[in-house]
């Protein structure tokens, strides 16, 4: 992959979160606080404003400096956890000038490690990890398997679909809704929504052919 | 939705534009990143520092002055700030003493304070406050939220700092107050968040949220309305069930509005609540009744009890001087 | 209606009995007839008291102690008190240098004080607080109302009362503070009185009243909702019409909410009402925002704009020590 | 006119105020600040109270406690008027121990000029005066030229209804409607239509074959 290809991602995603608008926007009122996608469009917002600046850098460096951006831009619960996947990505990519699928598995599997430490979640608990720890996987083993790309992205969007929609059943014991406890059942995690539409609109950008 | 706004996207910088040219003589504001601090720091002491998303104030920069915060890091409205806001607060309040993150336990201020704190080269501490005992505590869980009781650590913990005592000793007494420190909420009606436009959520007009916490999110359990003397139940019930205050004990009650409930209503509550504390032969001997933990507009309050010993009593009574609290 | 209330009736009884449990060094209560009083009289000083109607807290009870009122008559809410409460309270608080009553200007007040004057045995006099201008003038008509410029009034004259001034000079101090004060408002809600139990007006969403009183009376007219800055100019065009002031002239800018906005978005207005007074070539060089002079929890706010020179600025930054303003 | 009438008029007045309650109520919310019904219902209630204490008393002293008693229990701008009435009425029935009806019709109207004079204010104003004053003027004349009961009766009753709809036309100029410039047209005044339930149920009980 090129930093180019971060470029497309990251313009695909913009345009796809804003399309998702009233959803995520209502799934965070319903067992949040209600900002979930603001954070996200302004994290959006200014990814779009760095492209210049990243543009030029290998792909472990445009990593890092879009974590570090949205380090300081995000805020709230996602804003850590989202820039520590970019961190953690960067420098699993470090001195890396064209990275090849195997090599980006690893880094996004880096990347949701950092998110598990920082946020201490795991599987099961209704937060993004839900959606993010069974993509990684799945990514590392077709990419291991040298799946072909439009196989591997229709997989994985489906997989973060399902994953997606298998938080409606869960309580949750990480983020705002475990204070709701049983009431939380039956709403999608705004978070899991969230990189289910960034990871399916990547997804989109990269089984086009190139 | 009817706000006084401009665009919704500088609001938080107008109104803390507003907050500083109100009180030019104890703050001072900085954008990018964005912290608020004492206007007159220098004094050889910890830097005691907080934030939090806004739309809770006066909480946090309300809270700035001497016998309280050194500084405070005001995120957009309902979403913590974020760490370089931590860094460069500390850097302007450091004044070698150390920095206390006085931070409400919550994913995302938590995390966004550990990594400020990570981050930060001079040596610094972190109470979490966690006092709402509408949410079961666990450490599987992100556990209990840090609600108005905030407040109560902040005064006390600042009046400490002032005294000249160590981050050490900041810390334990921070983490001393929270643990002797409970509250409950109960809402009449959702806030509006300012970029979302309508209601977090939808009530009835008979209905309450029981257990409600400070950013519009639903409460633990929805209930049909009720006298002020059974809500007052309810709240203390759990309180004090959690506390588990000798009789006799001294106690601090706060009764603190969401926003939207009118101040006659809060010393009504303030009297309800003290009669039944007294009637289980506790005695309230401190009070402070107001909107000082809000939640935008939303109607509702929050009781909260701290057990008091002479230390924690005097650190209470001590002199303050924010703008908000001032004594 | 959603209210802390456990009888419509008892209401007001029991947010004294709580306003008064948490300030209990510094206030004392009466009933039949009702009053608040400081829990220390005595100075040799002319007696100031005030009183209106309740569910504007925390005028006036509030704003009872050192440096301000002795006494505040608290009538049922939005009702006038009755002459036996002014009555009662004078012979409380008159130390045989006179009383002055500080009535905002409204015909039940008005009537109700003047009868209590009438009878009180004492020397006494009265000044009335007419500040609205959204109201037009007129000796033929009840003239405008007393609003959120009340609070200046009772704070300055609170400050030259305490320094030993005659009577004369207290009523003339009043009357002249009176003259250099002048506010607007603006509602986004109604209020509910709880006897009534139902919203005094109806509002569509997008709709704002402009030139409301503090009793959830519609204003003068209804418009289209409009940006902060807007409603800033509206509000300061009509005042500084009403006002006059010199360029360079010093001021003192009140913004008051009027319980059901969030103390965010009146730091907003403090921040636009400052631009706009100093674009005007104006020195707000004195501020108070906050929640003062409320009406329930209605949605809205006033600006308020006190003409300053010498005396009024060192009266304002003399100390008062009430419940609920404290310097 | 014995005490005992009066006794009979303070319970006709309240059953007709709480028979009237949404209407008056309703009033005080659209042009003024909601508080007048239950300033009225309060001022019935403490004489219902008072009745033990009136009974004994010659009519003029009757009057002159209702009054006083008013005085300290409506508040508002209702409650000084309405006691001022009482306490004139009462002063002007001094001494005498069954008043006719010309001296009741003078004491009214003693009353009513004392609302005035404390008020301030005179007819077409937007207030109760403008229906005191002409049922005050019509009693007189009538109590004058010996009208029969039941006639005098009907005739105030119905002057006090016309006079109350007239305020509707109105713009205030004294009292809370006042503040509402042209906006306080189309709607009737909560004083004078608390007026003319009252006068209408005193009239009823004297209608009456007694
Ligand atoms: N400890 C955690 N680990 C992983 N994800 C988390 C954690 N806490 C919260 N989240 C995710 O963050 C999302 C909420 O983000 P956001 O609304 O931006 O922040 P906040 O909850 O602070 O308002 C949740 O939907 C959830 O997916
Ligand atoms: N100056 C006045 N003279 C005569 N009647 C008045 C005057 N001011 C007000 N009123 C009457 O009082 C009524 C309002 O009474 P109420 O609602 O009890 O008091 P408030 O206006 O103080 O809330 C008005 O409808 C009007 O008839
Ligand atoms: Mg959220
Ligand atoms: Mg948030
Ligand atoms: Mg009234
Ligand atoms: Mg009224």
């Amino acid at each position: 992959m090129k930093t180019q290809h971060i470029i497309e991602a990251v313009e695909a995603v913009q345009a796809a979160i804003l399309a998702n608008e009233s959803q995520i926007e209502s799934l965070d009122r319903a067992i949040g606080d209600g900002d979930h996608f603001i954070n996200v469009r302004r994290g959006c917002e200014v990814l779009m404003g760095l492209r210049g600046e990243i543009a030029p850098l290998p792909p472990g460096e445009a990593f890092g400096k879009i974590g570090m951006k949205l380090l300081s831009t995000i805020g709230g619960a996602s804003g850590p956890l989202i820039s520590s996947f970019f961190i953690a990505m960067g420098k699993s990519l470090a001195g890396i000038a064209e990275p090849d699928r195997v090599q980006f598995a690893a880094a996004f599997a880096a990347g949701v490690e950092a998110i598990k430490s920082r946020g201490k979640a795991d599987l099961g608990e209704k937060t993004m990890l839900d959606v993010l720890i069974p993509v990684s996987r799945l990514l590392q083993r077709l990419a291991e398997q040298g799946a072909p790309l439009p196989a591997l992205c229709g997989q994985l969007a489906a997989e973060a679909h399902r994953n997606m929609l298998a938080t409606r059943d869960m309580t949750a014991t990480k983020g705002r809704a475990s204070f709701l406890g049983e009431r939380a059942i039956g709403h999608i995690d705004p978070g899991s929504k969230t990189c289910e539409v960034a990871i399916a609109a990547v997804c989109d950008t990269l089984k086009e052919p190139a | 939705m009817k706000k006084f706004v401009n665009e919704v996207d500088s609001m938080l910088r107008e109104a803390l534009s507003g907050l500083i040219e109100a009180h030019p003589q104890l703050l001072r504001v900085e954008f990018e990143p964005t912290f608020v601090a004492r206007r007159e720091g220098g004094a050889n002491k910890v830097a005691l520092i907080s934030g939090g998303g806004s739309g809770h104030e006066p909480l946090h920069a309300g809270f700035v002055g001497r016998g309280m915060l050194d500084a405070a890091c005001p995120g957009q409205v309902f979403t913590s700030p974020t760490p370089d806001q931590m860094l460069a607060a500390a850097a302007a309040v450091d004044t070698g003493r150390g920095v206390l993150f006085i931070v409400k336990n919550y994913a995302g201020d938590g995390m966004n304070f550990q990594m400020a704190a990570e981050m930060l080269e001079t040596g610094n501490a972190t109470v979490l406050v966690n006092d709402d005992v509408a949410v079961e505590n666990s450490t599987h869980t992100t556990g209990r939220r840090g609600v108005a009781g905030t407040l109560v650590v902040e005064k006390m913990v600042g009046a400490l700092a002032e005294q000249g005592a160590t981050l050490a000793e900041c810390k334990a007494l921070g983490d001393r107050v929270n643990a002797a420190t409970a509250s409950m909420g109960v809402a009449f009606t959702s806030c509006t968040v300012p970029a979302a436009g309508r209601p977090t959520f939808d009530i009835g007009p008979d209905e309450i949220e029981i257990g409600v916490g400070i950013h519009g999110e639903p409460g633990r359990r929805r209930a049909a309305h009720m006298p002020a003397d059974e809500i007052v139940r309810t709240l203390l019930d759990a309180i004090l069930g959690d506390l588990k205050p000798q009789a006799g004990r001294q106690l601090l009650l706060h009764v603190n509005g969401f926003g939207g409930t009118p101040l006659m209503e809060l010393y009504l509550l303030h009297h309800a609540a003290g009669r039944r504390l007294k009637a289980e032969g506790l005695a309230p001997v401190r009070s402070l009744v107001g909107n000082y933990t809000t939640s935008l507009e939303m109607a509702g309050a929050s009781l909260t009890v701290t057990l008091l010993d002479d230390e924690l009593l005097a650190l209470w009574d001590a002199p303050v001087h924010t703008a908000a609290l001032r004594w």
